[in-house]
């Protein structure tokens, strides 16, 4: 079960921890604002797949995770590369396909790379990453390194075959990785329910003897600590996680879709409104006296700085070179 | 006759064959209730219930051959891929069970079925999610290859496909569901197998299919009133089987030929015209056939790189101006 | 766990039904024979799968089906075939490459087909034909009908993600199908526990809400009650089982492939002989008085009898004419 | 110089990688405790350890990835594919994620991986085990195709292919394994994309890979002794890049050509090699090239049906008669 949403007295000494994690869920949801505003102009083009709703998934794992980790996403990574302290420059670019962006134009926003920060991909064939991040573990381990892979995916990507190969290796081969379902309910417009005989996504780790967590996927400091416990696992010994954390998109699948309608309701999606995680931290953060409104209105000024700057530089920033796109075919 | 898109004369093809036959049934990703990725099939779930349109989990090679599974037992499935990138995994499927199971069963196991959905590059849709695979379906004997470029064909051949006892490949083109045509209102059918001729002209024959059609039919245009020749253009419809027949008739006409298409260039659809071609008309050409084809290269984002990695008119007009000898070669 | 070996006394009113198991058997065991030697006589080609060891397995749960039920099987199938009644003439002359085969000389042993008696294959990729049986299923569900379809398959099957995909879809929409597991404990040259976290096969089905159940692979008596709760459930219950049969197979993975070496010694695949299926049943059936050793050897003769006439009309069968390369690729 | 089977030769190529790269790691079915389904790992356990000789469960799609993900922060995995038929489960990792992954990431992911395993027909193992897969992998930019014909070759390209630092698909010929040849005792490689001319020869040019090598270099002998035909010989080795410089050279020479593979014809290798000579030798033709293909057809398991469906030599000369006009056209 999922554990009842947390009330308990926050830690005091922990404060800045904790605002660390608000301001970068305000950051990744500013940033979605922003790219979804630059896409109604017509300035991203494609599929564009937005995270807002799922702050605290990202957040909470990406914060239990080393530099020297590698990180491995889906199309819905925006908030994800940013968390690794690529630039909001750099990413909101290459949404414009521009030159200057982190994947240089060609890739996109579901193929957002920074090798510098071990961020790989950024990839759009459902559950095809997972054996990507399986390998980066194998490496890992076959160098006798201390890094981990984390590796996210949405609930309805467990349905396909790579879910369940890459789960057996990494359970016989003992690899040190922590998958991440973000269970947001609905894969484009089909409900769990309507996709999985199984409704409970981490009781699929059942099949492969691997252990299993659920967290609460609109609360930060859970899916924090539930995702530190398994990149303990991973690092110390060897052993992967499969973890649920239940979350909520509150855009359509995509940009070029539809916020509700046939698949799920008006109110639905209100009512999940109601359990924001950005809402939830800061409310706490509030009640504790651990953050005052101007405080927090001062960072999200700054973030909405930094996100206008990062559209005025995508917008101003060039285009590839028509050349570009005959390199990087082959390398040497 | 009515003005129709190509996603409505598909869905059309869909309502038609699925209300004719009970044994035709729908299966694919948001299909059903979400009316379809790219609304093909919208209205189909409300009209024929779940029981006909089945939405699918995630899991391209297991839908793949539940399809397969039912058509070894009779029915006459319509797997929709979502696109047609993600039959990548469930290519498996369309080939070795599919499209051998009635030799392999020595004649005992026809697989009438239908494998459709969205081919070739969109619009900034990436690397990933932008390939043409006619080649590699082409490749494939059992199996047979349909690209329709207007809605007229797109409904006439998609019934056929529905019809046909073999395992058929229909891709349509991401770009053209949203493409007005005329329909006729009556009931129609267009053969498998039969390319047609959209232009006639005398100088050069220009072989294409699926969205180069559009491309094609433009410089064509361009190429009479600028250039003073007159392009004759063959639109393949069916890629396997190919209608040689056609394509070497008009070569014998006009002497000259470029083919055109969307994918890449090594071993394209291009490669197996020209051989034909060379083969059955080798004392009628005056000079190469050219190709004009996607990039070498997987798909860019940006919007430029992605305009430069598609078959333009400008590229056609080139080629044919080449051919021609109107450029020095 | 694994039910122990049966000894109660049998029921001496079902003894037809025992003997005619054991007939299957035997029946399956010679073929299986003589095909061996047809191969080391180079009559047969290609890879020869034999079963030799595992008739427990096809005969108790092709007993548990109906004729109009469809059964689908891997490369390892030529009992199966024989099973529903198809003759090993015309399976004998498939494995020979003959016209008269059963797939008329073009599928050879791993491709046997006989769509009359819905012997839907014969299938050559692992696990591809998982989601074929679950087709039929559904097509049988679809138009109403009370068809089930069974689907044998080896263990080391459950690893590939067609496995996965399939149950999934199965369990969704309650399809009436039937997943047996030939658990031989291995997959060519390697042994269950390097291939898969999970070593009780049928624990996967956990992943799905599936019926799951385990058999002795050795007694065909268990096998035939095992699998005949599943097709109830499947037919009256449209729920699908998966059921793991323990077995053995005496012979090589291929006729290609050594009996032992690297990866099983000669020990174990003695030890595993004592569990003989079908010395297993006979020597129940005899002490039980239901059977004498001299039934026993008519039996026998006329079944060796038989294999022998299959084997003289395979070879002396025509081959395909050489037209026939070009036929059957396409149907009108 | 020593004569060792082409799986030695294979054999001593990944051994050699291996002890010279401590990246290079071996991963695949049956590789390790099993020695290889073909043996061409014999010994790799023993001498290099679970931890480089990585047995697999059975999943292509997954273990593919695997490597690809490995490959990704640096290591240099050669993935075995018992056959290649099976990597069909696999391919769109190899296409989607290898050839594709430097180009989405702006030039930052090399993939320095190796796919291998034996391609094509063996002996009546029927249609789901025996087809030729190049045309396919060839049509894919971002993908190195390698299909060697002679132990030489195939140690010397293996160890190159290991060193690229792109994604190599790297085709053996099941039923190659067993062919022997000489090897040098000294450390060589063989550079990726230079076709290698097998015979000389002034009349015909006849282009061929893999397998058929050995066909068209018996067909290339009773040319010369029965028909007074001298046929030059070429075998690509590297199918992409393809040496088109070689070809041209070679037809510039004989000005007539005939391409031999093993794969079905329709769009397959002998097409793309077609489109390239009519285009850059068209004036030096002096008959349309022909092609000799694998039947169109899934491959059937009776082993006279299989011997016609595979390219044989007479199937050569006749084409080559045909080319060089002593049958009628
Ligand atoms: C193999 C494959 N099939 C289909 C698609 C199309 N598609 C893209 S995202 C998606 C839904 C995925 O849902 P989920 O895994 O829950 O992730 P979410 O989008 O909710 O984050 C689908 C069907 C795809 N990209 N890849
Ligand atoms: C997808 C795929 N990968 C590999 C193979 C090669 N192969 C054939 S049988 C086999 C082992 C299968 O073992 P299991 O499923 O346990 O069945 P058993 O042979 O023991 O009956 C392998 C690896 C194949 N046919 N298909
Ligand atoms: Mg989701
Ligand atoms: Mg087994």
């Amino acid at each position: 079960m999922v554990q009842p949403y947390q009330t308990t007295p926050l830690d005091a000494e922990r404060a800045g921890f904790y605002r660390e994690l608000l301001r970068q869920m305000v950051q990744a949801r500013r940033f979605e604002e922003k790219a979804g505003e630059a896409y109604a102009q017509g300035k991203i083009g494609g599929f564009c797949h937005l995270y807002i709703g799922q702050e605290a998934v990202a957040v909470g794992a990406l914060a239990a995770v080393r530099e020297d980790d590698y990180v491995f996403a889906s199309y819905r990574e925006h908030a994800h590369i940013l968390l690794r302290g690529t630039s909001s420059r750099a990413v909101m670019a290459e949404l414009f396909g521009k030159r200057t962006g982190c994947s240089k134009g060609k890739g996109g926003s579901m193929h957002l790379f920074d090798v510098e920060r071990n961020f790989l991909g950024g990839h759009g064939i459902v559950g095809a990453h997972l054996p990507l991040a399986a390998g980066a573990a194998f490496a890992a381990k076959y160098r006798g390194t201390d890094q981990i892979a984390i590796c996210f995916f949405g609930e309805a990507a467990v349905n396909i075959g790579a879910f369940h190969e890459t789960l057996n290796m990494a359970a016989l081969w003992e690899l040190p990785v922590v998958f991440v379902v973000e269970n947001n309910r609905y894969g484009m417009g089909t409900a769990l329910e309507r996709s999985a005989a199984v409704w409970d996504v981490y009781r699929r780790a059942c099949s492969y003897d691997m252990a299993e967590e659920i967290a609460d996927g609109m609360d930060v400091l859970a899916v924090n600590e539930t995702v530190g416990r398994a990149v303990e696992r991973a690092r110390d010994e060897q052993a992967p996680t499969l973890i649920e954390a239940r979350t909520y998109r509150y855009m359509g699948h995509s940009m070029a879709d539809p916020i509700h309608g046939h698949y799920r309701t008006k109110e639905e999606l209100e009512q999940q409104k109601q359990k924001d995680p950005i809402e939830h931290l800061k409310g706490r953060l509030l009640s504790d006296g651990l953050l005052d409104e101007d405080e927090f209105k001062v960072m999200d000024g700054e973030i909405r700085d930094e996100m206008e700057d990062a559209f005025a530089f995508a917008d101003e920033s060039p285009d590839p070179a028509p050349e570009d796109l005959y390199t990087d075919v082959y390398v040497e | 006759m009515a003005t129709v898109t190509y996603r409505d004369a598909l869905n059309q093809a869909l309502r038609e064959e699925m209300a004719r036959d009970p044994d035709v049934f729908l299966m694919g990703e948001e299909v059903g209730v979400y009316q379809g990725a790219y609304k093909v099939s919208r209205g189909l779930l409300e009209e024929f219930g779940a029981r006909r349109v089945v939405d699918t989990p995630i899991a391209e090679n297991g839908f793949a051959g539940v399809g397969v599974g039912a058509a070894m037992v009779g029915l006459r499935p319509v797997i929709e891929f979502m696109t047609w990138n993600f039959a990548l995994l469930a290519i498996d499927q369309v080939v070795n069970s599919a499209a051998k199971m009635l030799y392999m069963s020595g004649g005992q196991i026809p697989i009438p079925i239908v494998f459709r959905g969205p081919g070739g590059a969109a619009l900034q849709l990436a690397a990933q999610h932008s390939q043409a695979f006619e080649s590699w379906y082409a490749h494939v004997p059992g199996l047979k290859v349909v690209a329709p470029a207007t809605p007229y064909d797109a409904k006439g051949l998609l019934k056929s496909a529905i019809r046909d006892n073999n395992p058929v490949v229909f891709l349509e083109g991401e770009m053209l569901y949203n493409a007005k045509g005329e329909v006729p209102d009556e009931e129609y059918t267009i053969p498998l197998g039969e390319a047609d001729v959209k232009r006639e002209g005398s100088d050069v024959t220009i072989v294409c299919h699926s969205k180069t059609v559009a491309v094609v039919q433009k410089a064509a245009e361009q190429l009479a009133a600028e250039h003073d020749v007159s392009a004759e253009v063959i639109d393949l419809r069916t890629i396997r089987p190919l209608d040689v027949a056609a394509v070497v008739a008009s070569v014998r006409k006009t002497n000259r030929c470029v083919v055109v298409e969307e994918g890449w260039p090594f071993a394209g659809i291009g490669a197996q015209v020209v051989d034909s071609i060379q083969r059955e008309a080798f004392d009628d050409l005056d000079a190469p056939v050219l190709r004009v084809a996607g990039a070498d290269v997987p798909m860019p984002y940006n919007k430029h790189l992605e305009r430069l990695a598609k078959p333009r008119p400008e590229n056609v007009i080139e080629a044919v101006r080449r051919v021609t000898y109107l450029d020095g070669d």
